[in-house]
């Protein structure tokens, strides 16, 4: 499917959904709340059958992080790009898709590492690359640490 | 496709581990093919090749004179803060005040010889050296001032 | 056969008795000084023998990786070995706290002094001999069997769970390759009716086994050295270290000089199995004749029987050594299936075969 | 008695070793807890970030011309393609693209990189599985790689030869001359190869049947690279999006069914062969020209984000570039190969034995660097 079909079809399973396309790639902005089964129905769903995860990542905008998931199917051979907003900068919290995707294991807890997103109903997230009792989540864009050095 | 039977399973085994045999057979009877290089004994011999990056360091002509005017592009071309350029004012002899370099400080520790200064150097007043062997017994030696006591920027070089 | 040499280890041997018993005249005095002479020369022998297989592995190693290998300590690095040892000689000898002290420090001395032990009945030479013991192979195969305890002993003592598992693996790898070994060893001793290590070899004064016991032997002979690499845990049966899996084998938490001790009881290990082999297939100290070649055999007759035996030897330890810079090794169970699946069954046939051969005396 | 004076069973009666962070074939620092029972794995779990060098934070505060250096740090053996990967994202940020001649460089020199990375791999296979000697022949053929390397890029290893707008300087006169007659050496070496190991039999029954990965799950981990080809995903990066002048060279996406660990050898030695027929189909026909396109000295990319994806020696490399307009990136992303590859492991070394969890981790092809990022 190329884009314009893409956007019919993904609007087909969930109306509220809005787009943008300036990008390299279909950026399709879901609610957090409804991401779960919204990821559930694009693995699933024959017409789709995104069954490669190939990126999973997280943006630090300052007032609020972006999810954003690069999905690609193998068997159609048409990618997009799932992002998801997350407000709530002190206790930021979004579904798991470990259960859909295998590689969401590791990626999740490197976002969960650096970010500090609390992926809910994942099956085990530990900090991975950080020591076990660090303080606070590098990758945000106000975090400080007394080793941090000014080049 | 068929497993093969005991007996030919056995003779097919033998054949490879034969076969492999033979391979460092021939090498430990073909001593031309050793490849080892008696690095510290051919160190007179040993020629880099005129692109190895070692350190940086700065051509300095018989005069005393290097290129560098202190104009701090390699500073900011450096990823690692390997390089620190200390400016004076020297007055000239039309009584003009111009910026030239008092000290040019590279920290080979810090280098990652990614060369990125070499090409953003406008001048080309350094280079990449081919010294490889840079272990001290203090850190502190790693510093480095590149250019030399009371040297001058050549004629001409803006 | 003539006596050609009048300077033979054997001669030299008989000459240093009558000198002693001259000197002391008391029959237990000159076999207690004989002893420990014997002693003394054994060790020097073994260290020097260390040195050299250490030395030899190194450039086989090197030459067959296209490498120089040792060319620093010594000429062609002919002395790194002996400075290894210094530095050995000087390293901490660490012993985890958790240890149990007493077994820790036996292991590697039961694993030299097994290793020591099978030495004696080896027919070094003509007529030179430690111990001809009535029941020689019997012997050997027992006593070189035991050197399983010394690794079990220290898997099990240096508290890491390494050498535990490196030490099981020898467990089960040891006791299924001693019946390859043992039979092996058998169908010599089916065709020579003696299991004398003397009478073996001269058993074979007008032929080698390897010659005159047709294909039989020669599979028998290949099983040996298979199972006996197996044996002395050497690649591509060196389990028990398999230093990609188990970083060292039960000897992980050795150190320093009793580390040393499990590097000169796997070169001593390495010897008595390749001069087992020379002794019992190719004809120990015996030279090499060809039926009626009368000039060749007579210029064969000049080389000294020690040489003879030596180099037989040494030609089966390099076999061994190209085994182990060859191969990848194996796993555990594909060790056990190819003991109980191939060499076994192979060799349990192979005995009745040469069983058959002896009673109808099919050989030469 | 020792090892008895605390229980050193788990609850489940299992025995816990813990293989890494150092232990001679986890290549790098990577730390493996496994359970065992007797000697067969029940579980396994990987402890990361032993040398987490944080990467993606410090390129944030580099500009877009510093930031490649730090990338040939991450996949040390594909320093050459990860700072392609870097180049080319910048490059389409700008919406340039390199010279036709600096396109043919990047391919030749990606595919020696991939050569010598591939040689590295199959000597650290064979150092593995027991086998001493393979380590050495593949070191012959791959210095004779990074004597190129050196001569043309200055330095064996971390290269940093890639720019955004090209390379960073014309190749060495000598390239060509020296390229070939590696590759006929290499061609000839490829038959050692294979009399050393690949046929033989115990190199055969360590790996066939061992480890294997469906393709489902090869897909779901997000495997790639000859790690998920040897399974029968199709995920050439090479082929499917095709970067850098791809797209004009011959050559074949190699691909397996078994998804074993021999599968998995067999894939990075027919792509050896097939990085050596790309090299010779270009290096005559290098086009003259620029080697690189000219830039601006501050590169600053428009607000938006970038994506680029490029093949490595290990699998999909992709770089992610969130821009809000500054002259450095606001957050980079590097999909690591490794990384992905690294998570099916658990999966694949269920219930094998310990021998044959050295074997997997070999043809999976872990540099660890590149996973901790």
């Amino acid at each position: 499917m190329n884009k314009e079909e893409l956007k019919i079809a993904i609007t087909e399973i969930l109306p509220e959904i809005t787009f943008d396309e300036t990008g390299e790639f279909l950026n399709v902005f879901v609610p957090a709340t409804s991401l779960l089964p919204f990821m559930n129905s694009i693995r699933s769903n024959n017409n789709f059958e995104m069954d490669y995860l190939f990126c999973l990542t997280c943006i630090d905008w300052k007032d609020h992080f972006m999810m954003v998931y690069h999905l690609h199917s193998k068997k159609h051979r048409h990618e997009f790009v799932v992002k998801a907003k997350l407000e709530n900068r002190e206790n930021p919290e979004i579904e798991s898709l470990s259960g859909i995707w295998k590689t969401a294991d590791f990626h999740e807890r490197e976002v969960f590492d650096l970010f500090g997103i609390n992926f809910l109903h994942h099956p085990d997230l530990r900090r991975i690359f950080m020591d076990d009792n660090w303080k606070g989540f590098p990758l945000r864009k106000d975090y400080m640490d007394e080793n941090m050095i000014e080049i | 496709m068929k497993e093969p039977g005991y007996f030919k399973t056995i003779y097919l085994s033998v054949r490879s581990l034969l076969k492999g045999m033979k391979m460092t057979g021939y090498y430990f009877t073909h001593l031309k093919e050793i490849q080892t290089e008696q690095y510290p004994d051919n160190r007179a011999t040993l020629v880099m090749a005129d692109r190895f990056r070692g350190e940086v360091i700065m051509p300095h002509n018989d005069l005393n004179e290097h290129s560098c005017t202190g104009c701090q592009a390699c500073e900011i071309a450096c990823p690692n803060g390997t390089i620190k350029i200390i400016t004076k004012q020297e007055i000239l002899a039309d009584g003009k005040k111009k910026k030239a370099i008092d000290q040019f400080v590279y920290h080979l520790d810090l280098c990652t010889m990614c060369n990125l200064c070499i090409v953003a150097c406008p001048t080309d007043a350094i280079k990449m050296g081919h010294e490889f062997e840079h272990s001290v017994f203090d850190k502190s030696q790693l510093k480095k001032i590149l250019n030399v006591k009371g040297s001058k920027v050549k004629a001409g070089v803006e | 056969m003539k006596t050609i040499f009048l300077i033979s280890l054997s001669s030299l041997a008989r000459h240093i008795h009558i000198w002693l018993e001259e000197l002391i005249g008391n029959p237990n005095g000159v076999y207690i000084t004989e002893m420990t002479i014997v002693g003394i020369s054994l060790i020097v022998f073994l260290v020097v023998l260390c040195f050299f297989l250490g030395y030899a592995e190194r450039k086989v190693a090197a030459f067959m990786q296209i490498r120089l290998g040792p060319n620093r300590v010594g000429p062609k690095g002919s002395l790194q070995i002996i400075a290894d040892t210094v530095k050995l000689l000087f390293k901490e000898g660490l012993t985890p706290t958790a240890a149990d002290k007493f077994l820790f420090h036996l292991a590697p001395l039961i694993m030299v002094i097994t290793a020591m032990l099978a030495l004696a009945p080896i027919a070094f030479a003509k007529d030179f001999q430690i111990f001809d013991i009535s029941i020689g192979v019997l012997y050997v195969a027992s006593v070189s069997s035991m050197a399983v305890i010394g690794i079990l002993m220290a898997g099990w003592s240096s508290y890491n769970k390494y050498s535990l598992l490196g030490a099981m693996r020898s467990g089960a790898q040891i006791v299924s390759y001693e019946l390859s070994v043992g039979l092996s060893l058998i169908s010599i001793v089916i065709l020579t009716g003696s299991l004398r290590m003397s009478d073996i070899v001269m058993s074979q004064s007008d032929g080698w086994w390897l010659f005159k016991g047709h294909i039989p032997i020669l599979i028998s002979f290949v099983i040996f050295i298979i199972a006996s690499t197996a044996e002395i845990n050497r690649a591509p049966f060196d389990l028990t270290e398999a230093e990609s899996e188990l970083t060292g084998g039960f000897h992980t938490e050795y150190s320093g000089m009793k580390f040393a001790m499990f590097l000169l009881s796997e070169y001593i290990n390495l010897f008595i199995v390749s001069a087992i082999a020379a002794t019992l297939f190719l004809g120990g100290w015996m030279p090499l004749h060809f039926g009626h070649w009368e000039g060749f055999n007579h210029v064969m007759d000049y080389i000294p029987s020690s040489i003879w035996f030596l180099g037989k030897t040494f030609i089966i330890i390099f076999i061994i050594m190209w085994f182990r810079w060859t191969f990848p090794r194996l796993r555990v169970d594909q060790l056990l299936n190819l003991e109980w699946k191939y060499l076994l069954p192979i060799s349990m046939v192979n005995i009745l075969v040469v069983t058959l051969m002896a009673i109808m005396g099919w050989h030469f | 008695m020792s090892l008895m004076g605390q229980d050193v069973l788990t609850e489940d009666g299992l025995f816990m070793v813990n293989i890494g962070p150092q232990h001679p074939s986890t290549h790098g620092v990577l730390h493996l807890k496994v359970w065992l029972d007797g000697e067969t794995i029940v579980k396994i779990q990987p402890h990361l970030g032993y040398i987490h060098r944080s990467i993606e934070k410090m390129s944030e505060n580099l500009s877009y011309r510093n930031f490649i250096f730090a990338t040939s740090r991450m996949d040390y053996l594909s320093a050459h393609i990860n700072n392609e990967a870097c180049a080319l994202t910048v490059e389409k940020g700008l919406g340039i693209q390199a010279t036709p001649r600096a396109k043919v460089i990047r391919i030749i020199m990606a595919e020696l990189t991939r050569l010598a990375s591939h040689q590295l791999w199959w000597g650290c296979t064979g150092l593995d599985l027991g086998a001493v000697t393979p380590f050495f022949y593949a070191f012959r053929d791959r210095e004779a790689i990074n004597g190129i390397m050196e001569e043309t890029c200055g330095a064996r290893l971390t290269m940093n030869y890639m720019v955004p707008g090209g390379v960073m300087y014309d190749l060495h006169p000598n390239f060509q001359k020296h390229t070939k007659d590696v590759m006929a050496s290499i061609k000839k070496n490829l038959a050692d190869y294979d009399n050393l190991l690949t046929g033989n039999v115990i190199f055969e029954m360590r790996t066939k049947g061992v480890g294997v990965l469906s393709k489902e799950d090869a897909i779901s981990f997000g495997c790639t690279g000859p790690t998920a080809r040897a399974s029968g995903v199709s995920c050439d990066i090479r082929k499917l999006f095709p970067y850098s002048g791809y797209e004009n060279v011959q050559f074949d996406e190699i691909l397996a069914t078994g998804g074993d660990c021999y599968d998995r050898y067999m894939c990075r030695m027919a792509e050896m062969r097939q990085s050596v027929n790309i090299i010779e189909q270009l290096i005559d026909t290098i086009p003259e020209g620029d080697f690189q396109e000219k830039t601006k000295a501050v590169i600053k990319l428009p607000k938006g984000e970038f994506y680029q994806r490029v093949e490595t020696a290990r699998g999909e490399l992709g770089v992610y570039i969130v821009s809000d307009g500054a002259a450095s990136p606001y957050r980079v992303k590097y999909r690591s190969p490794g990384f992905s590859n690294l998570s099916a492991l658990s999966q694949m070394a269920q219930g094998v034995k310990i021998g044959d969890l050295v074997a997997i981790m070999a043809t999976i092809d872990l540099v660890i660097p590149d996973i901790d990022r």
